[in-house]
């Protein structure tokens, strides 16, 4: 059976547990025939999914469940990431020392479905996000660590595995700045789950294949916490750009695994609700607007933890 | 026989300034084998009428025949050569091959069409030069090319809009000549338009002079010369007395400008 | 299935009337000459809605032309502010920055025929680096607000502005410049006089080119970095949110923007070079 | 020869005038990186060196001017280190290593090519149509140029995923983007040159009785050469800038606009310059082709002098 | 006085097929007030001579003086007055703004410049057209303008570079009755190209015939007849006589085609 699996974004270690399920045969033993279609900036994958150019995703939670509300039914089938990697980080000289002193400042967030959960932290602040003098500017962050480099902001979003080292690799040294992670701040919420369509879900043939995919995956990510060095340089061979480096990888891999850690696939339900009521605390603006009802299941994890 | 016949022809133009009225009530008739010149003041309707013949342009009033049926079948059945005042050749073939381009269209066989090519070529003296392209050439031997082109196929009917208008005066005495030949030994039907007197007269057994607003027929003058023509037949009094018709005739239709 | 075969329908309908009206006496009537392209239009939109409805297309894909109608005229504010941030600061600045400066160089090279011949080829290449690789750059160079945007539309305008300006200014004829020459003509005579007069047809053909480049560069820029104001802004933003229908709207707008724009520079065109015979029917 | 000579003189100043740029945008990070080394620069106090401005910091820490040359992440590489990655990636790799400048540019280039033949010959069978019908003319023709306002990155991803659902990825969907921005270039050009025989030529065609299909194969098409070539080389360029346009979204697999995305992800100026030149450079090469086909095909014809 | 002094004149054309001889050992000397026509085949190198005399080609080889000055200070000075072939109005301006514009370049008061813009609209019967643009105007009406336009600085030389070449003979004949009008009131210098024998015959006081290959002069024919010129004095004998020796000397150098 073939299952196309779109990425959210390019070939890196984030995505090592595919990889490597792929590079060591566990798909095949499960008698499957994975596409791995790596992501880039402005694609949607929920768009993917919906024009059936993809069986699964990979996506953050907030920007599923929008997708959800906008009338896209995906579900959650597995969570193999436990803990969230995003963060906020600023030059210490600026004088921030808490979420307080954002005021005036200029920020660097993703967008793109991934500045959910920053709106949602601002408006637990009470901070406005417009600009005002006792709000934050905020910014359309690039690709890269340049806006902070280049004090074109006061704050950029990072991920504890990729931009935050890119930002000591400029040789910035760690005591130069302030970091903010929202799994510290209470506003963490999940990212990188596996999404299907909910009708998919229906055919038990879909759903058996989904079985098979997850526990493979599954199966993948643990090799890979427990291989780090290995798995980079799978997730290497595999990327088509030749653009890594070996260095970057390894060390994303290394923390990567940090937040696998903690997760057999399964959604754990209190880590949903912490994740849709953060959203739904967004004040004026919430991401969502209500409760969402079926957004997830284990019905694939319960069979392929068996 | 009478082979072109316009009676009462009239074409009015619809423009952004209201219709202009380039031919009123024309009436010709042309012979078999006759060399008829048109000569008139710009705009007085010489080549709209010359496109009429060739079904170029539709007459608003009045009929026109051509060999008995429309110009519009005549065209179909091929009839005409024509030949514009520039030399019109296709600058993306040579020579031989421009000449080509009619017999390619009219389907002729390919031996055939070399036949003929060579043919023509060696009337207006251009053997040896089918495998040049047009702008290899000078002005004077274009000119004998895209007569040739119109003479290929054989039509019965030569249709020249000012084919000389842009030569100089050495060259346009030599290819006058030439033509005068050419027309004696086919014995075809031309129609002419120039404005140069002394070429009218020099060329032609009927000189149809034409005046503007609106384009009609103010003289048609019959020739008397004889129909051998050395070029110095023009110092001769019977020249200089058409040629002073000719531009008495011309001058009436020109007063306002 | 119906829908669909509706829409074949009024694709031939459409397609009839304007050959009915381009066969027909009118044809000429600056009336008919609006209408065609306008009925094509609406032809091609009740397709796309009977399309979309009819075959079920997903939202997220394809939204229906009537639901992108709905959203523009719900978001008019956002959609003004958007507009005024893209076009009117970036694109519109760049563009007359761009234009500007070119025409400029345009007249310095034309001095010499050495740097001519050697700038020449040279801007051809680098008019030839890809816009999505010069935009992060300039977003860097710039920062996020429209300067950086107008920056990317000035790389963008500046070559074809120079290269058809400087086609213009050896536009005269021989014997036009001749006559200057015969008139002993200074240098700043013949240009003014006669020169720049003859180049306009050029002039404004790089204009016209440089409108829809104009407008492209600075949407495109704000995909590589932005305030959270801009048409590419939304239009990238609208994407990952899976808002179609706001992404649509952005189109329209930059389909109205840029064929306002241009109408507007050919409308210069018309009244500066009333004299070519392009412009004279 | 003398052009050859212009060209040159050109590009020494533009050189020249570039190592020049180099000083003053890459002064301020040498100079962090100097410090952190231990150098002393002046002004010490960071915040004071933000707001001053880099001719001014050069000139106070004239020692550091070397280093802006040689930063390993400048915000203006110099030319040199973009020649050096250029030839690196390029002559200094096996060209079937991922990490090879030309395998990428190859596969930009088989999207490019692709869809400049779409584009090409959708324009072209466009441009009959409009030449041979009224209605296509008056109906068509406005919404063409309505459909270069449309800024078509923004179209990217959703063609891509709209060909996705129907099963189409790879090289199909770049040069669908390819063809969109080529097609307009050859559909104005070849109008033009369809039209531009005059009536004269035209009514010779008529006084033979040729048919509509002879006037196009005999006159038209042979008449239209040079305007077709001249808007073949602005929509090949076109193409390539669509391709790589198509990349950004379709996952930066591989490709020059992979390699741009990828340096800019990664912060490598360097790469990033050189995939840019990369591009140009490739643009330059095909216009080059056209040219030299162009040269080839009009002197057959006997167009050229 | 001559005003032109042509002394052992030559000049070579360096092109890509090698160097063209345009002109060779040109001697020649106008006087002020002349009449002088060029008459030769195409190539002979007319166009090239007039140039220059008015210092747009720079000789290769001899010397050029005009009034006793190089033609480059002549130039300077604003001696000439040029008609080129085609009209060559700058389609932006009207008439009145093309013919003002060399009084704007050389720095006439405005009202100067609108009085002699009237004086020479009239000189030339085109009174009333001045708000036109060109392309409103016939090509005889546009010609006018060009040659009002070279007058209307009052330069001591006129050149003239076939300016009647495009129109047809009647227009031709009546501009030139007034060229030669004009040239009697004013007593300007002028040198006038032109492809037909009468028309140089008709006009000049000085036909000067050149050949080509290389262009050279092959004949300098003093004109006897008077200087009041009726049109029919071209039917007179003296007329019909130095037409033909201009003929001949024509034909002499017209070999090779
Ligand atoms: N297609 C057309 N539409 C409108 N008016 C036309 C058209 N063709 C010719 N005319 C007008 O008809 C009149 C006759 O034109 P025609 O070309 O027959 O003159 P002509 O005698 O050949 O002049 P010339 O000696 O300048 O060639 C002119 O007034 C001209 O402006
Ligand atoms: N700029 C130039 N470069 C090279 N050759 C030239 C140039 N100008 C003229 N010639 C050549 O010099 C010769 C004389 O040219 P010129 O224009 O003076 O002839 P002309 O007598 O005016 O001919 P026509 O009657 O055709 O106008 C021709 O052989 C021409 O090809
Ligand atoms: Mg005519
Ligand atoms: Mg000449």
């Amino acid at each position: 059976d073939s299952v196309k699996l779109q990425l959210q974004w390019v070939t890196q270690a984030q995505f090592a547990g595919y990889y490597v399920a792929k590079d060591k045969g566990y798909y095949t033993d499960e008698n499957l025939d994975v596409e791995i279609l790596p992501g880039g900036p402005d694609i949607a994958p929920p768009q993917v999914l919906a024009g059936g150019g993809a069986d699964a995703m990979l996506n953050w939670m907030p920007s599923a469940l929008a997708a959800r509300e906008k009338g896209l039914p995906v579900v959650n089938i597995a969570q193999p990431f436990k803990t969230s990697g995003l963060m906020l980080t600023c030059w210490k000289d600026t004088g921030i020392t808490g979420p307080q002193d954002f005021k005036g400042k200029t920020i660097g967030v993703w967008f793109f479905g991934n500045e959910y959960p920053f709106l949602s932290w601002m408006s637990k602040e009470g901070i406005k996000t417009d600009g005002g003098p006792d709000g934050v500017t905020v910014l359309k962050q690039g690709f890269n660590v340049d806006p902070l480099l280049q004090r074109q902001a006061d704050c950029i979003s990072t991920m504890t595995y990729n931009e935050y080292g890119q930002v000591l690799d400029a040789g910035v040294k760690e005591d130069e700045l302030i970091t903010f992670k929202y799994e510290d701040m209470g506003v963490a919420t999940l990212e990188d789950g596996i999404y299907v369509l909910e009708d998919n879900l229906k055919d038990p043939a879909f759903a058996d294949k989904m079985v098979r995919f997850v526990r493979a995956s599954m199966k993948g990510w643990k090799y890979a916490e427990e291989h780090p060095d290995e798995a980079a340089g799978i997730v290497l061979d595999n990327d088509a750009t030749g653009a890594q480096t070996e260095a970057h990888q390894v060390r994303m891999m290394g923390e990567i695994a940090k937040l696998t850690a903690g997760s057999n696939g399964a959604l754990d339900e209190a880590d949903y609700q912490r994740t849709v009521d953060t959203l739904l605390g967004g004040g004026s603006d919430p991401v969502i607007s209500k409760q969402p009802e079926g957004a997830w299941t284990h019905q694939i994890t319960d069979e392929a933890l068996k | 026989m009478s082979v072109i016949e316009a009676r009462g022809l009239n074409l009015t133009f619809q423009t952004n300034d209201g219709p202009v009225h380039a031919l009123k009530d024309v009436n010709l008739s042309i012979d078999r084998g006759e060399f008829v010149s048109f000569i008139g003041p710009s705009g007085c309707g010489k080549t709209t009428f010359l496109r009429c013949i060739a079904a170029l342009e539709q007459p608003t009033g009045g009929s026109l025949t051509v060999n008995g049926v429309s110009p519009e079948e005549a065209r179909r059945a091929r009839a005409y050569g024509y030949v514009f005042q520039a030399a019109g050749l296709y600058p993306w073939r040579t020579i031989a091959g421009n000449i080509k381009l009619p017999l390619e269209i009219m389907g002729f066989a390919r031996d055939e069409q070399e036949r003929r090519v060579n043919d023509v070529l060696q009337l207006v003296d251009l053997a040896g030069f089918g495998k040049k392209y047009p702008w290899q050439l000078s002005g004077g031997m274009q000119q004998r090319a895209s007569i040739a082109r119109a003479l290929a196929f054989d039509a019965d009917i030569l249709l020249m809009d000012e084919p000389f208008g842009a030569l100089d005066e050495i060259v346009r005495d030599h290819l006058n000549e030439q033509l005068l030949k050419l027309w004696a030994r086919t014995n075809k039907t031309i129609g002419f338009v120039t404005h140069s007197i002394p070429e009218a007269v020099y060329l032609s057994t009927k000189i149809v002079v034409m005046s503007p607003r609106p384009g009609r027929i103010t003289d048609v003058i019959d020739s008397p010369l004889p129909s051998e023509r050395p070029l110095d037949i023009r110092d001769s009094a019977e020249f200089i007395e058409i040629a002073h018709r000719v531009r008495e005739g011309l001058r009436a239709g020109h007063v306002d400008e | 299935m119906t829908l669909a075969f509706a829409a074949l329908l009024v694709w031939i309908l459409g397609w009839a009337v304007n050959g009915w009206l381009a066969r027909g006496p009118m044809a000429n009537t600056p009336l008919v000459r609006l209408a065609v392209p306008l009925i094509f239009g609406l032809t091609i939109l009740g397709v796309w809605e009977l399309v979309v409805r009819g075959l079920n297309v997903p939202l997220v894909i394809l939204p229906a032309p009537s639901l992108i109608a709905a959203r523009f005229a719900g978001s008019l504010p956002v959609l003004w502010e958007d507009f005024s941030q893209t076009i009117l600061k970036g694109a519109l600045s760049g563009y007359v920055i761009g234009c500007g400066a070119a025409f400029l160089m345009a007249i310095l090279v034309d001095r010499s025929d050495f740097l001519r011949r050697g700038l020449l080829p040279v801007g051809n290449f680098v008019a030839a680096l890809p816009i999505v690789g010069t935009a992060p750059i300039l977003v860097m160079w710039f920062g996020f607000d429209w300067q950086s945007k107008a920056a990317v539309v000035v790389v963008m305008v500046f070559f074809p502005m120079l290269v058809n300006t400087v086609a213009g200014l050896r536009e005269a004829t021989q014997m036009q410049r001749d006559l200057m020459q015969t008139y002993g003509a200074s240098y700043w005579q013949g240009l003014v006089k006669l020169r720049l007069p003859a180049a306009m047809p050029f002039i404004f053909n790089g204009l016209k080119i440089s409108t829809t480049l104009a407008l492209i560069g600075a949407i495109v820029a704000e995909f590589f970095g932005s305030p959270t104001v801009g048409m590419g802004f939304r239009i990238s933003t609208s994407v990952g949110q899976l808002a179609l229908d706001m992404v649509w709207a952005e189109i329209v707008v930059a389909a109205i923007a840029g064929s306002v724009f241009y109408g507007i520079v050919a409308l210069a065109e018309k009244t500066v070079t009333f004299w070519h015979p392009s412009q004279r029917r | 020869m003398r052009s050859l000579v212009a060209v040159l003189t050109v590009v020494a100043a533009l050189v020249v005038v570039w190592y020049l740029a180099c000083i003053p945008m890459n002064i301020a990070g040498v100079l962090v990186e100097a410090e952190r080394a231990g150098a002393t620069v002046t002004p010490t106090d960071g915040a004071e060196r933000r707001a001053t401005s880099g001719i001014v910091l050069a000139a106070k820490n004239s020692f550091a001017i070397p280093a802006t040359w040689a930063q390993e992440r400048p915000r203006l590489p110099a030319p040199d280190q973009v020649v050096n990655e250029l030839w690196k990636t390029t002559v200094g790799m096996n060209i079937t290593s991922k990490r090879s400048l030309v395998y990428h540019a190859w596969v930009t280039l088989s999207a490019t090519l692709l869809g400049f033949a779409i584009g090409t010959g959708l324009g072209i069978l466009l441009a009959v149509g409009i030449v041979h019908s009224r209605v296509m003319d008056m109906s068509v023709m406005p919404w063409a140029i309505v459909s270069q306002t449309i800024p078509i990155i923004a179209l990217a991803p959703m063609i891509i995923v709209v060909l996705y659902s129907v099963g189409m990825q790879g090289i199909v969907p770049k040069a669908v983007i390819s063809a969109y921005l080529s097609f307009f270039p050859v559909v104005v050009g070849m109008v033009k040159g369809l039209r531009s025989p005059d009536a004269m030529q035209l009514d010779l065609l008529r006084t033979y009785n040729a048919s509509s299909a002879q006037g196009f194969w005999k006159l038209r098409l042979p008449a239209s050469m040079p305007y077709l070539f001249a808007s073949l080389k602005i929509g090949i360029s076109a193409s390539l800038v669509g391709a790589i346009v198509g990349e950004l979204p379709t996952g930066a697999v591989a490709g020059l606009g992979a390699r741009l995305l990828a340096g800019s992800y990664y912060g490598q100026t360097v790469q990033i310059w050189s995939a840019l030149f990369g591009a140009a450079i490739l643009a330059a090469c095909l216009v080059g082709l056209l040219g030299l086909i162009e040269r080839a095909l009009l002197a057959r014809m006997g167009m050229a002098r």
